[in-house]
């Protein structure tokens, strides 16, 4: 709560500007904390509380702090508008309309984030089945093997001499990009929630496959964008994709900031996403 | 084998909820509704035999999930694996996307008065949301909706199941008495109008009576 | 709430066995002996209540798991088909093994130039080779050999019998050859050996006697 908005009586305001998760929470907050009759909005005085409340905004992120001053010219607009003369006879819309419609709606949106947060939190309580693979069919050697010798002496004949010095003869030399197993690790993790690194590899014989998914798992990580976790030292290596905050405990929950906003927003330059 | 075994078996090994018709492909002399039958017999025999665990619907679908009073001890185990929870941003996102999907980026951004590329992107990497079209307009914008990861993750059986609108308190509405509306400006065509009328099924529904702001309210 | 319910939730929601006295963990009241109890008790009910699944006691501790046989049905739902032939790797790996036994894992990976791991637990699981003994060298490494199934189902009386033609590639023509292996730097961070077990197989199998990392080659 800012000491310096205990001043006058009308901006009497507790504001903390990165408490809020953007201009219309700010907004909100202003209208409810003073008890506003949402159909008739004094504008002015509103304005004139947004534009204090972001003055302290400096060092906050310039994505963000870029928001709050949109939001503040569109004040600033709407003021302006009221302080014209009505043509008379023209069907004008209050300049007020559309923000208080975008505040009615923002509003209910914070409802149903608050009850989805609840069902949440419900949700956690309860554990699903832990992955433990499906047992295997009693023995397997008895089901018929139908390999002949023949593949085998096949494969034995296609066995290649490893040279004594240098290893690269062994990279067959296919370029294999990190991006490729980036890409290869979050387009799994979008199917499932969690993969086990070697899961990854499965599919490819080269080495080169296993160190480029290792290096593309560390920079992943590095983005956090995964997280991966051992249950003990040698076992499988869980892949899971990442959240923003962690587990939310309850003291993290609590202030709602702008955090993610900016971290995902870095995130976003990488993304070949539709662009604006 | 009994067919309810054959349908716990499948419950059991799976860590997703799976739908009947999933289900019904474990054997050829099962359907959705012998697995249906299975079902209810297994949800009494857990209920009855006082298992830790229950049969819950959910996402569509049916998975066995340990009970709730038993999260205080499961919860120190390292080898439980933990849903984590979602952050306020995309909460929030994922609240406008469920209940106004299909939603382009910008009305999400408009929505909550700030870019959402990244929460988008982190929901979608979650799994939670996917593009399930594309909108008209500049640029033909995909259009985002929930996925059936995303009930799964709050342990809703379907849409319907998410809370519905009539049963929020919507403080500032109250604060005045609904007004008739007056044509809105072009901007917030096919925005608004269906939050009001939240459709849980997913389409844009009919804007319903709106409260807005009379001519002669200009009082400031 | 009583202790096999407990017990039951938590081994229910573990990813990986626990041991009695990890199960201890989750309630103060709880200590290894009711720990033995409860789960006396659970296996007792699961048999009678002829649930698909099974509380079994594995190498590291307790687990839940559907009982074998189930497994028909359970494959359905896996994604890869199982076969019974064998893949290229495992081929060549056989091939390996059957030339240079008693070979460890580290020769393997050298002459095929990618991990082992999975591969020769996918021949260990069809009874094609087995552990024959222990290596020299640093951690002592598992030594496999071909199985007297192997030299039953290629139809050979001994392996005196395995043709050893001139176009052999040396390194499975030479027997006694030994092989130079170069010191390669190592990966020190416990994920090693995993990352290059290529071929996982289907089979998760126990850690039959698999070594750990000690010096991952890494030649690149």
């Amino acid at each position: 709560m800012s000491p310096a908005a205990s001043l006058g009586r009308e901006d009497l305001l507790l504001v903390e500007i990165d408490r809020f998760q953007g201009p219309m929470d700010l907004l909100l907050h202003l209208i409810r904390q003073q008890d506003i009759n949402i159909f008739d909005i004094p504008i002015a005085r509103i304005t004139k509380q947004f534009l204090l409340a972001i003055e302290g905004m400096g060092q906050m992120e310039l994505d963000s702090a870029g928001e709050f001053i949109e939001m503040a010219a569109t004040l600033v607009r709407i003021k302006a508008q009221m302080l014209l003369p009505q043509t008379p006879g023209e069907e004008d819309e209050d300049p007020r309309a559309e923000l208080v419609r975008r505040l009615l709606e923002y509003e209910q949106i914070r409802e149903i984030t608050d009850r989805m947060e609840r069902s949440e939190a419900d949700r956690a309580r309860r554990f699903r089945k832990g992955y433990l693979p499906v047992r295997p069919a009693p023995a397997q050697e008895d089901l018929p093997l139908e390999t002949t010798w023949g593949e085998v002496f096949q494969a034995a004949l296609e066995v290649r001499n490893p040279e004594p010095h240098g290893g690269d003869h062994w990279v067959r030399l296919r370029p294999i990009s990190m991006e490729e197993k980036v890409d290869l690790i979050l387009d799994t993790l979008r199917r499932v929630s969690r993969i086990e690194f070697r899961g990854l590899l499965a599919p490819f014989r080269e080495k080169m496959h296993g160190v480029m998914t290792f290096l593309a798992g560390l920079e992943l990580s590095r983005r956090r964008r995964i997280r991966m976790r051992q249950t003990a030292p040698f076992h499988e290596l869980w892949v899971y994709l990442r959240e923003d905050e962690g587990e939310g405990s309850a003291e993290e929950k609590t202030p709602r900031n702008a955090e993610e906003e900016t971290v995902a927003g870095a995130d976003g330059a990488h993304s070949s996403e539709e662009g604006t | 084998m009994r067919q309810e075994q054959i349908v716990e078996a499948v419950l059991f090994a799976s860590d997703a909820p799976l739908s009947a018709e999933e289900i019904a492909r474990a054997d050829e002399v099962l359907d959705e509704d012998a697995v249906g039958e299975a079902i209810r017999t297994l949800r009494v025999q857990y209920q009855e035999q006082e298992r830790a665990f229950e049969l819950v619907e959910v996402a569509e679908g049916y998975q066995i999930l340990t009970k709730p009073e038993f999260a205080p001890y499961l919860e120190r185990f390292d080898t439980v694996p933990r849903s984590s929870r979602l952050s306020g941003p995309s909460l929030e996102t994922l609240a406008i996307i469920a209940y106004r999907q299909p939603i382009d980026r910008l009305e999400i951004e408009y929505i909550r008065g700030v870019g959402a590329v990244g929460v988008i992107r982190t929901l979608q990497d979650r799994g939670l949301i996917e593009a399930v079209g594309r909108g008209e307009g500049i640029g033909r914008p995909l259009l985002y909706g929930t996925t059936r990861r995303f009930l799964e993750h709050f342990g809703f059986a379907s849409l319907e199941g998410l809370p519905r609108p009539e049963d929020l308190p919507i403080v500032l509405r109250d604060r005045a008495a609904p007004i008739q509306r007056e044509a809105a400006p072009s901007i917030d065509d096919g925005l608004g109008d269906d939050l009001f009328a939240l459709d849980t099924g997913g389409s844009n529904g009919q804007p319903a009576g709106e409260p807005s702001v009379e001519e002669d309210e200009l009082n400031e």
